[in-house]
C-alpha cells in the first residue's frame, strides 16, 4: 500500500481485516469502556482477525479488568465469540482448561485466546502464565498493557515505566513517582520460556498488529503478544491522541516492536528517525511533574536512556526489518 | 468387584469410572495419591480421552478445571487444607458460575502452625462457597459418593466437593467395591452441557452484575442448594437402586429410635462413635448417631426430624470456629430450638489429634455444653492465666 | 439452552446500550478545501480530478477539470501552478506535480477525442463575447453549458489571444490550443475571427448580454532616450509576427534581432521573448531587470529554465539611453523594505544588436468609448463589480481587461465567474457566493501515514527549439504520481476512522461508504486526530 | 478383632506391611483395615502402621493402643517407642532379630519371638527388607493367616523377581517360626 493507513481504497492488497466492511466486530457497540479507549480498540482487532484467520473458531478468556468491566456487565454483552470470565489471576490457567477441553471434545480445530490487561498478566496472574508457558499449552495470551491497573483507580503495577505518576505513586518532594529500576518485562519473561512465539504489538500499527496475530493463532504450543494500548484517564492526555500516543511510543524506541521465536528475537520494526522521548513524555499528566520546577533536568536523560537502549538491543535501526 | 484398597485409589479408581475428560491437580498432601493414581490411569490409557495437566499451583488447579468445564468437558480437581484456601478465590468463582465440576477435598487442618493431619477446617473455610459438600464415613462411600456427585454436580449445574478426611480414609487400607464401568456408564451417562464455550452460540460467561441483578442472582443460588436436598436424596436412592448400596443420601441414622442422646458428626469419625456407643447402649445406655453426608446444602429438615425425639444432642466435630466455637453444633442449634432440651459441642481431632472410643464415652459422661476433646489443662492452663493477666492491666 | 440467569449472556446484547449519549462533541465528515484547490484561480477541483486519476478514471478525471476549465492540455502547460505551491505534499517530500498530471490527462483527452457534454436546453437567450481569448472562451464554453446562445467576435484572425500570441509554441504547441479550442466552438458556439468590435454600444441591441473579454494588448511604452537607428521592439509584436506567419519566416526575424539581444522586463512575457530570441538564432540574450532576481515577477521555474537556457540576467539594472547598438544601464538600489528603487550612480554600457520591451500591457479602450457607465481605471484597466458586471447593465468582463493578476488561469476563471454572473443576471436570479469553506492546511495533514516518495520531475526542455518537448508519460506514472495527493480535507477512504473507532461507531458498506453512527459514537476523537487528510471534524455537540 | 501394630524406621516397609497384612487378611474374606501413623516422618525416622483384621465391617479408626500383636521390623525403636506398649494378654510380638534375645524379656503373658528377617533379606532379596518376611513369621506366630494369603499379598506389591524372592523369603521366615 501506498500509505500506511488502515485501509486504502485505491489498494486494498495489504489492507487490515479492520478496514473490512465484513469485519467480524467480535466486540460490538456499547460497551463501557472509556471515550478513546485503548484497549477496547486493540481488542477488537485481536478478535477480528483471530476470528478470520480461524474461521470464527475462537473462545476467549478474560482476565478482571477495565476489558472485562466495560465489555460484560448483565445484561448487555459486547462479545460475538464464546466468552469466559473467571476471576483477575488465572485467565492463563483457565484458557488452558479450555484449550484442552476442546481437543478432549473433539473440538480440535477451535482456537483459545486468553486475554487481560497489565496487572493480571505481569503481576497476581504471572505464576499462572508461566505455568501456561512451562507446559507449553496451546494458548495464544494477549496483554493489553496501559501500564498501571486502571480498572480500580490507576495505581501502579510492575508494568508501570518508571518515573511515572499512578495513584500509588504520586510525586511528592523528593519522590518523583515509581522508582527507577522497578518493573517487570514480560515479553522478555515470556522468551526466556523459550515458547513458540512471543512479539510485541502497538494499537497505531494496527496491521502489524494484525499480523502477529494472525500468525500466533495459529501456531501450536504457547504464544504471547503484549500490545500497547495507552489509556487517556490514567495516562492524562484527551482521547482523541490514544493513537498519536501509542506512536510517539513506538517512535522514541520506548515501545519497541518485536517478534521472537523460540526465545530468541527474529525481527523488529525499524525506527527510521527515533524522536527524543521527552516528546512522548510531555504529551502526558502522568510524567508532568518531570517538567516542573523542582525536577532534576537529567531526569528525562534516564528514560531516553532506556529508550536507546531498545534501539540497539531490539536492532530498531533496521537490520531485523521485515519484508 | 470387591478390593483391598487405600482410600486415595478407591476414589481414582471411582472418579475414573466416571470418565472426566480433565484432571487437574497441585500436589499437597494428603491428597496426592488420589491423583498420582489417575494420573497414572490417564498415562496408562485405562481412562481415555482425558487430559491430566500438572500445575504450578491450586489457583492453576481450579482455574484449570473451571476452564475445562465451561468448555464442556467433565472435570475433576482434588486439593487439600492450604491448597483449598490458595485456590478459594476460584472455588466460589466454580459455582459463581454454575459449573458442575466435582472436588475431592483431603481433609486436613488449615495452619498457621502448619500441620498436615486431618481435620476438617478446610471444609468449613468455604462452607458459604455454594458448593454441594458431601463427607463419606468410609472409602466404599468415599468411592460411591465421587459417582453420585457428577451425577448431582451435572444434574443440578453446581458443582459438589467430596471431604474424604485425610490419611485417616485417604490413606487406610480397606475393603472397597469398585462397580464395574457399565454399570456406572448407566448409572451417569454422558456428560451433555447445558451451556459452554461454543463457536455456533457464543456465549458469554461470568459476566459483571450489578446491584440491581444480584441479590436476584444469590437468591436463585441460595433456592437452588435448598432443591439439591431433594436431588440428593434422589441420586442416592437411584444408586441404591443400581448398586445396592446405601451410601450417599442427606444424612443416615443409626440405633436413633430409641435413644436418648444422639450423637451427631461428620465423616470418618462415625464408625468410632458407633463402636463407642454400641459398647455404651451394651452397658444399658441408650444412644444413637445422626450422620450429616450432605454438609452443604445443610439438611435442617431431615436432621430436625431424626432428633425431634432425643433429649440430648452431643454433636462431634473437627473443626472450630475461633470465638465461636462449634460450627456444625452451631448450625443445628436453631433447627433444634424448642425442639431438643440439651445440645452440646465436641470439638475432637483437630490438627490430626486421635479421637478414640475411651475419649468419647468420658467425654459423653461430662454435662458440659463445649468439651475439646483430650485437651491437655496443664497446657492451656498457664497461658491462659497469661491472658487473664493481660488484659486485667 | 438453560443458561444461568445474569451471569451467562447472549453475544451482541451490548447493542441496546446507546453510548451516543456520552458524547459532548461529535466528528462529522467534512470536505474542506484543500489548499492547490483554494489557490486555483480557474477554482478547478484538483484534489477530486487526482483522485480519479488514482482510480486510473481519466476520463472521469477530465469531466471533473472540464467543470471548471476547459483547457487541460493548455493549462497543464502554461499554467503557473500555484497549486503545487500550496500543495501540503511539498512541506512532505515535494509536491504533487499537478502541472504534469494536468497536461497528461489534457492530452489523452485530445488523443482520444474526449468530447463535452451537451449543453442544456435552449434559453433562447443571446450572448456577445467579445474576444477569443482564454477568458472570451472559458466564458463562451460555460455559457453556452447553460444553454445560451454564445456568439464571440474576435480581432484576430485566429482565436486563442494570449494562448496564441503571448505564449510561444515550444511551452504551448498550437495543436493543443487548436484542439482544445475547437472542441469549446463544437459545443455550438459562434466565433466570429477577424471581426473588430468598434463600439460595444452598437451591438448591445442584438444581444441579450455581452462579456467584454478584449484583454490588454497594448504593449506599454516606457519613455528611453533613443539615438540613432535603435533595433527595438515589444514582446508581444515579436509574439505576433512568430504566430501569424507559422514561423516561416524565423530566419529572417532572427537576422532583424542579431546575435546580441537585450530583453528589458521581469516578467513571464520577458522571458518568453529571451527564449525565444535565443529559438530564433541569437548567441547572447541578456534580460535586463531593474530588482532583484527573488522580486523577479516571472516564475521561478521559467527563470531557471531560461537560465539553464543559457540567458543571461542582469539586475539591479535600469536602460537610460539607447544609443544604436549602445545600451546605457544605470546600476539600482533596491530597498527591499520599502520596495524602494533608487540609482546608485553607476552605470555600464553593454552592446546589443536588438533590444525587446516586456514592461507590460494595456488594454485597448477604443471600443468602449460612448458606452455609458464603462469606467476605466487610473491603472487602465475595466472596471466590474463583484458579479463580473461593468457600470453597464448587461455588460460584463473579465480576463486581462480587468483588474488583478494577468495570468491565463485567472483569465479562465472570470470566464467562468461571468459565465455565472451572466445566466443569473439573465435568469434573474441572485448569486448567493460559496459558503467559505475551511482550507485543509498542513496542521491537519497526519503524515504519520504517508511514506516519502520522490515528487515526479521531468525536464520540460532539452534542445532549444520551438518545438515542444514529448513528455508523454506512461499510466503507471501518471497513476503513481497522482496517489501522492494527500487529498488535503478529503476522505480518499483510508479506513483509519472505521478501524481506530474503539466503539465500532463508524459503519463501512460494502461499497465502501463511511457513516457514523451517532448511536454509539462517544466523540472521543480519534477518528478526526488520525484522519490522514483531515477530513473529519470534531464539532460540539448541541442536541 | 485382632489388632496389629508394626514399628519400625521410614524406608523400611512399615506402611507396606500393613497394607500387604490387609490384603491378606481380605484374600482370605475377611474385613481388614491398614493405616499408617500418619506424618511427614522422612527415611530412617521412627514410623508405625496399624492393621486391624476382622469378619465384620471395621468402622473403629483409632490408632491400635492395645494390639493383639506387634512386629517390631527394626529393634532399636522398641525402646524409643515404647513398642511393647499396650499389647493384650495373650498377645504377640514379633521382632526382628537375628538372636532371640527379647524372647524371654518383657512379659510373660504375651509370646515373643525373634526372627532375623534382615539377615534373609540381605541373603535372599539383596537388600535389609524384612516387611514381608516377617509377615511370614507373623503368618506363622499368630495363625491369623495362612502362608498362602501372605505370598498373594506380596504378588500385589511387588512384581517378577522382587516378588520371588520375597515370597521366598517369607517361606523361610514362616517355616522358622511355623
Amino acid at each position: 500500500m501506498t500509505t500506511l493507513t488502515i485501509g486504502n481504497r485505491l489498494d486494498d492488497k495489504d489492507a487490515a481485516e479492520q478496514s473490512k466492511y465484513n469485519r467480524y466486530n467480535g466486540i460490538t457497540s456499547g460497551h463501557r469502556a472509556c471515550q478513546g479507549c485503548g484497549e477496547a480498540l486493540a481488542a477488537r482487532c485481536v478478535v477480528d482477525v483471530a476470528h478470520r484467520v480461524t474461521g470464527g473458531n475462537i473462545a476467549v478468556v478474560n482476565a478482571t479488568g477495565c476489558l472485562e468491566v466495560f465489555s460484560c456487565v448483565y445484561p448487555e454483552n459486547s462479545w460475538r465469540i464464546p466468552w469466559l470470565h473467571s476471576l483477575f489471576g488465572n485467565a492463563a490457567a483457565v484458557a488452558t482448561g479450555v484449550a484442552s477441553a476442546f481437543v478432549i471434545s473433539g473440538k480440535k480445530d477451535m482456537r483459545v485466546i486468553a486475554q487481560g490487561g497489565d496487572g493480571s498478566t505481569s503481576d497476581i496472574g504471572l505464576g499462572c502464565l508461566s505455568g501456561m508457558f512451562d507446559r507449553n499449552d496451546d494458548v495464544l495470551y494477549v496483554c493489553y498493557d496501559n501500564q498501571a491497573y486502571m480498572n480500580t483507580g490507576v495505581q501502579r503495577s510492575s508494568a508501570t515505566p518508571i518515573l511515572a505518576r499512578t495513584a500509588t505513586t504520586l510525586p511528592v518532594r523528593g519522590y518523583m513517582g515509581n522508582a527507577a529500576g522497578t518493573g517487570k518485562n514480560v515479553p522478555q519473561i515470556a522468551m526466556a520460556h523459550e515458547i513458540p512465539y512471543v512479539a510485541t504489538a502497538s494499537i497505531c500499527n494496527i496491521r502489524d498488529l494484525e499480523e502477529k496475530i494472525s500468525k500466533a493463532i495459529l501456531l501450536k504450543g504457547s504464544r504471547y503478544v503484549h500490545v500497547h494500548v495507552p489509556c487517556p484517564l490514567g495516562w492524562g492526555y484527551p482521547p482523541s491522541e490514544t493513537v498519536r500516543i501509542a506512536r510517539m511510543a513506538v517512535e522514541c524506541g520506548l515501545f519497541p516492536l518485536f517478534e521472537a521465536e523460540n526465545g530468541v528475537v527474529v525481527g523488529s520494526t525499524p525506527i527510521d528517525n527515533p524522536k527524543p522521548v521527552e516528546e512522548y513524555l510531555r504529551a502526558q499528566r502522568r510524567f508532568a511533574h518531570l517538567f516542573g520546577k523542582n525536577a532534576p533536568p537529567e531526569i528525562i536523560e534516564t528514560i531516553q536512556q532506556i529508550a536507546s537502549r531498545n534501539l540497539e538491543k531490539y536492532r530498531l535501526s533496521g537490520e531485523f526489518s521485515h519484508e | 468387584m470387591l478390593h483391598q484398597l487405600e482410600g486415595s485409589q478407591a476414589i481414582a479408581k471411582a472418579v475414573a469410572l466416571c470418565r472426566p475428560g480433565m484432571v487437574c491437580a497441585y500436589p499437597i498432601t494428603p491428597q496426592t495419591h488420589i491423583v498420582e493414581h489417575l494420573g497414572e490411569l490417564i498415562h496408562a490409557e485405562e481412562l481415555w480421552n482425558c487430559d491430566y495437566v500438572n500445575v504450578e499451583s491450586e489457583m492453576a488447579a481450579i482455574s484449570v478445571t473451571i476452564g475445562s468445564q465451561a468448555a464442556g468437558v467433565r472435570s475433576y480437581t482434588a486439593t487439600s487444607s492450604q491448597g483449598l484456601l490458595y485456590m478459594q478465590e476460584g472455588v466460589y468463582n466454580a459455582s459463581g458460575l454454575e459449573l458442575p465440576m466435582v472436588m475431592t477435598l483431603g481433609n486436613r487442618a488449615i495452619g498457621s502452625p502448619i500441620n498436615i493431619w486431618n481435620d476438617h477446617s478446610d471444609a468449613m473455610s468455604v462452607r458459604d462457597a455454594g458448593w454441594i459438600m458431601l463427607f463419606p464415613e468410609t472409602n466404599q462411600e468415599a468411592a460411591d459418593l465421587h459417582i453420585q456427585a457428577f451425577k448431582i454436580a451435572e444434574t443440578l449445574q453446581c458443582p459438589v466437593m467430596v471431604c474424604v478426611d485425610g490419611f485417616v480414609l485417604t490413606h487406610a487400607y480397606e475393603r472397597v467395591d469398585i462397580p464395574s464401568p457399565e454399570m456406572v456408564d448407566d448409572f451417569l451417562p454422558h456428560y451433555e452441557p447445558r451451556f459452554c464455550l461454543d463457536a455456533a452460540n457464543p456465549l458469554a460467561i461470568g459476566t459483571m452484575v450489578p446491584p440491581e441483578y444480584f441479590m436476584e442472582v444469590r437468591y436463585l443460588a441460595h433456592k437452588k442448594q435448598l432443591g439439591a436436598l431433594k436431588i440428593i436424596e434422589q441420586v442416592g436412592k437411584d444408586f441404591y437402586k443400581k448398586f445396592d448400596r446405601h451410601s450417599g443420601g442427606l444424612i443416615r441414622t443409626y440405633k436413633t429410635e430409641e435413644a436418648k442422646t444422639i450423637i451427631v458428626a461428620m465423616g470418618s469419625v462415625l464408625g468410632t462413635i458407633k463402636d463407642t456407643v454400641d459398647e455404651l447402649n451394651a452397658q444399658g445406655e441408650k444412644y444413637g448417631v445422626v450422620s450429616v453426608v450432605s454438609y452443604r446444602p445443610f439438611p435442617a429438615e431431615a436432621l430436625r426430624a431424626a432428633l425431634a425425639h432425643a433429649q440430648h444432642v452431643v454433636v462431634v466435630e473437627k473443626a472450630l470456629a475461633v470465638g465461636t466455637g462449634g460450627i456444625l453444633f452451631q448450625e443445628l442449634e436453631l433447627p433444634l430450638k424448642n425442639i431438643v432440651r440439651k445440645i452440646s459441642s465436641i470439638i475432637a481431632g483437630l490438627g490430626g489429634r486421635a479421637i478414640t472410643k475411651s475419649m468419647l464415652k468420658y467425654a459423653l459422661k461430662q454435662d458440659e455444653r463445649e468439651i475439646f476433646l483430650g485437651l491437655d489443662q496443664n497446657v492451656v492452663a498457664e497461658k491462659i492465666q497469661l491472658v487473664k493477666s493481660c488484659c486485667c492491666k | 439452552m438453560n443458561k444461568p440467569f445474569a451471569t451467562v449472556l447472549d453475544s451482541a446484547t451490548s447493542l441496546q446500550n446507546k453510548t451516543g449519549s456520552w458524547r459532548n462533541v461529535k466528528p462529522e465528515y467534512v470536505n474542506r478545501l484543500p489548499p492547490c484547490n483554494a489557490t486555483c484561480p480557474a477554482g478547478e477541483n484538483i484534489q477530486q480530478w487526482l483522485s480519479l486519476v488514482q482510480e486510473e478514471k481519466f476520463l472521469e478525471a477530465w469531466n471533473v477539470i472540464m467543470q471548471n476549465n476547459p483547457f487541460p492540455a493548455t493549462m497543464g502547460r502554461a499554467c503557473y501552478h500555484t497549486c503545487e505551491k500550496t500543495c501540503n505534499r511539498g512541506k512532505f517530500d515535494g509536491a504533487v506535480n499537478i502541472n504534469l498530471l494536468e497536461r497528461s490527462i489534457g492530452d489523452l483527452a485530445i488523443i482520444n477525442d474526449w468530447q463535452i457534454d451537451a449543453a442544456a436546453a435552449p434559453t433562447g437567450k443571446k450572448i456577445l463575447i467579445i474576444g477569443a481569448g482564454p477568458s472570451g472562451l472559458s466564458a463562451a464554453y460555460f455559457l453556452r453549458k447553460y444553454g445560451h446562445e454564445v456568439t464571440i467576435y474576435e480581432r484576430h484572425i485566429k482565436p486563442g489571444g494570449m494562448m496564441r500570441y503571448g505564449i510561444p509554441s515550444y511551452r504551448l504547441p498550437r495543436w493543443v490550443v487548436d484542439a482544445e479550442i475547437r472542441r469549446i466552438i463544437n459545443c455550438g458556439i459562434k466565433l466570429s475571427c477577424n471581426k473588430h468590435v468598434a463600439n460595444i454600444k452598437d451591438e448591445m441591441r442584438n444581444f441579450d448580454a455581452i462579456y467584454i473579454a478584449t484583454g490588454a494588448p497594448i504593449p506599454a511604452k516606457i519613455d528611453i532616450e533613443t539615438n540613432r537607428k535603435t533595433n527595438i521592439l515589444d514582446a508581444i509584436d515579436l509574439f505576433k509576427k512568430i504566430e501569424d506567419h507559422h514561423l516561416a519566416n524565423t530566419a529572417a526575424l532572427g537576422e532583424m534581432l542579431g546575435k546580441i539581444v537585450l530583453v528589458y522586463g521581469g516578467g513571464n512575457t520577458a522571458i518568453d521573448a529571451a527564449r525565444t530570441a535565443l529559438r530564433l538564432g541569437a548567441e547572447n540574450v541578456k534580460i535586463i531587470y531593474r530588482r532583484t532576481l527573488e522580486k523577479m515577477p516571472a516564475h521561478d521555474s521559467e527563470i531557471q529554465e531560461a537560465l539553464q537556457e543559457g540567458i543571461e540576467i542582469l539586475c539591479l539594472r535600469c536602460i537610460s539611453m539607447i544609443d544604436g547598438n549602445k545600451v546605457l544601464l544605470d546600476k539600482m538600489n533596491y530597498d527591499a523594505e520599502n520596495n524602494t528603487l533608487s540609482k546608485n550612480g553607476e552605470n555600464e554600457i553593454i552592446i546589443a544588436d536588438s533590444v525587446i520591451f516586456a514592461v507590460g500591457q494595456y488594454i485597448d479602450t477604443g471600443p468602449l468609448a460612448n458606452v455609458d457607465g464603462l469606467v476605466v481605471t487610473e491603472k487602465g484597466s475595466l472596471e466590474v463589480d463583484k458579479n463580473m458586471m461593468t457600470g453597464t447593465r448587461g455588460i460584463f468582463a473579465g480576463g486581462d481587461v480587468i483588474p488583478g493578476k494577468k495570468t491565463i488561469t485567472d483569465a479562465i476563471g472570470h470566464g467562468k465567474k461571468s459565465a455565472q454572473c451572466i445566466n443569473a443576471y439573465l435568469q434573474g436570479i441572485e448569486i448567493t457566493p460559496n459558503a467559505k469553506t475551511e482550507v485543509a492546511n498542513f496542521k491537519k495533514i497526519n503524515t504519520s501515514y504517508f511514506k516519502t516518495s520522490d515528487p515526479l520531475k521531468i525536464k520540460k526542455f532539452d534542445a532549444i527549439s520551438f518545438e515542444e518537448k514529448n513528455i508523454s508519460l506512461p499510466n503507471e506514472k501518471i497513476i503513481s504520481e497522482s496517489r501522492r495527493c494527500f487529498s488535503c480535507g478529503n476522505c480518499f477512504h483510508c479506513d483509519n476512522c472505521y478501524g481506530f473507532c474503539p466503539d465500532n461507531a463508524i459503519r463501512k458498506s460494502p461499497d465502501g461508504t463511511l457513516t457514523i453512527n451517532y448511536d454509539y459514537c462517544k466523540g472521543c476523537g480519534i477518528c478526526s486526530n488520525e484522519c490522514p487528510c483531515g477530513a473529519i471534524k470534531m464539532v460540539a455537540q448541541l442536541d | 478383632m485382632f489388632q496389629v501394630r508394626i514399628h519400625g524406621r521410614g524406608g523400611q516397609g512399615v506402611v507396606t506391611a500393613a497394607e500387604m497384612l490387609s490384603i491378606a487378611a481380605f484374600l482370605e474374606g475377611k474385613h481388614a483395615q491398614a493405616f499408617p501413623s500418619f506424618g511427614s516422618e522422612r527415611m530412617g525416622a521412627p514410623v508405625v502402621s496399624f492393621c486391624r483384621i476382622s469378619n465384620r465391617e471395621i468402622r473403629l479408626r483409632e490408632p491400635v493402643q492395645e494390639p493383639n500383636a506387634v512386629i517390631i521390623q527394626d529393634r532399636t525403636v522398641i525402646g524409643p517407642a515404647r513398642a511393647f506398649q499396650g499389647i493384650v494378654s495373650g498377645g504377640y510380638a514379633l521382632i526382628n532379630s537375628p538372636e532371640a534375645e527379647y524372647e524371654d524379656q518383657g512379659r510373660d503373658d504375651i509370646t515373643m519371638k525373634c526372627v532375623g528377617a534382615t539377615e534373609i533379606a540381605l541373603e535372599h532379596i539383596g537388600k535389609p527388607l524384612p516387611n514381608a518376611i516377617l509377615l511370614g513369621s507373623f503368618a506363622a506366630l499368630t495363625k491369623i493367616i495362612q502362608l498362602d494369603s501372605v505370598l498373594e499379598a506380596i504378588k500385589t506389591k511387588f512384581s517378577g523377581a522382587i516378588a520371588e524372592k520375597n515370597s521366598v523369603a517369607a517361606k523361610i521366615a514362616y517355616d522358622r517360626l511355623a
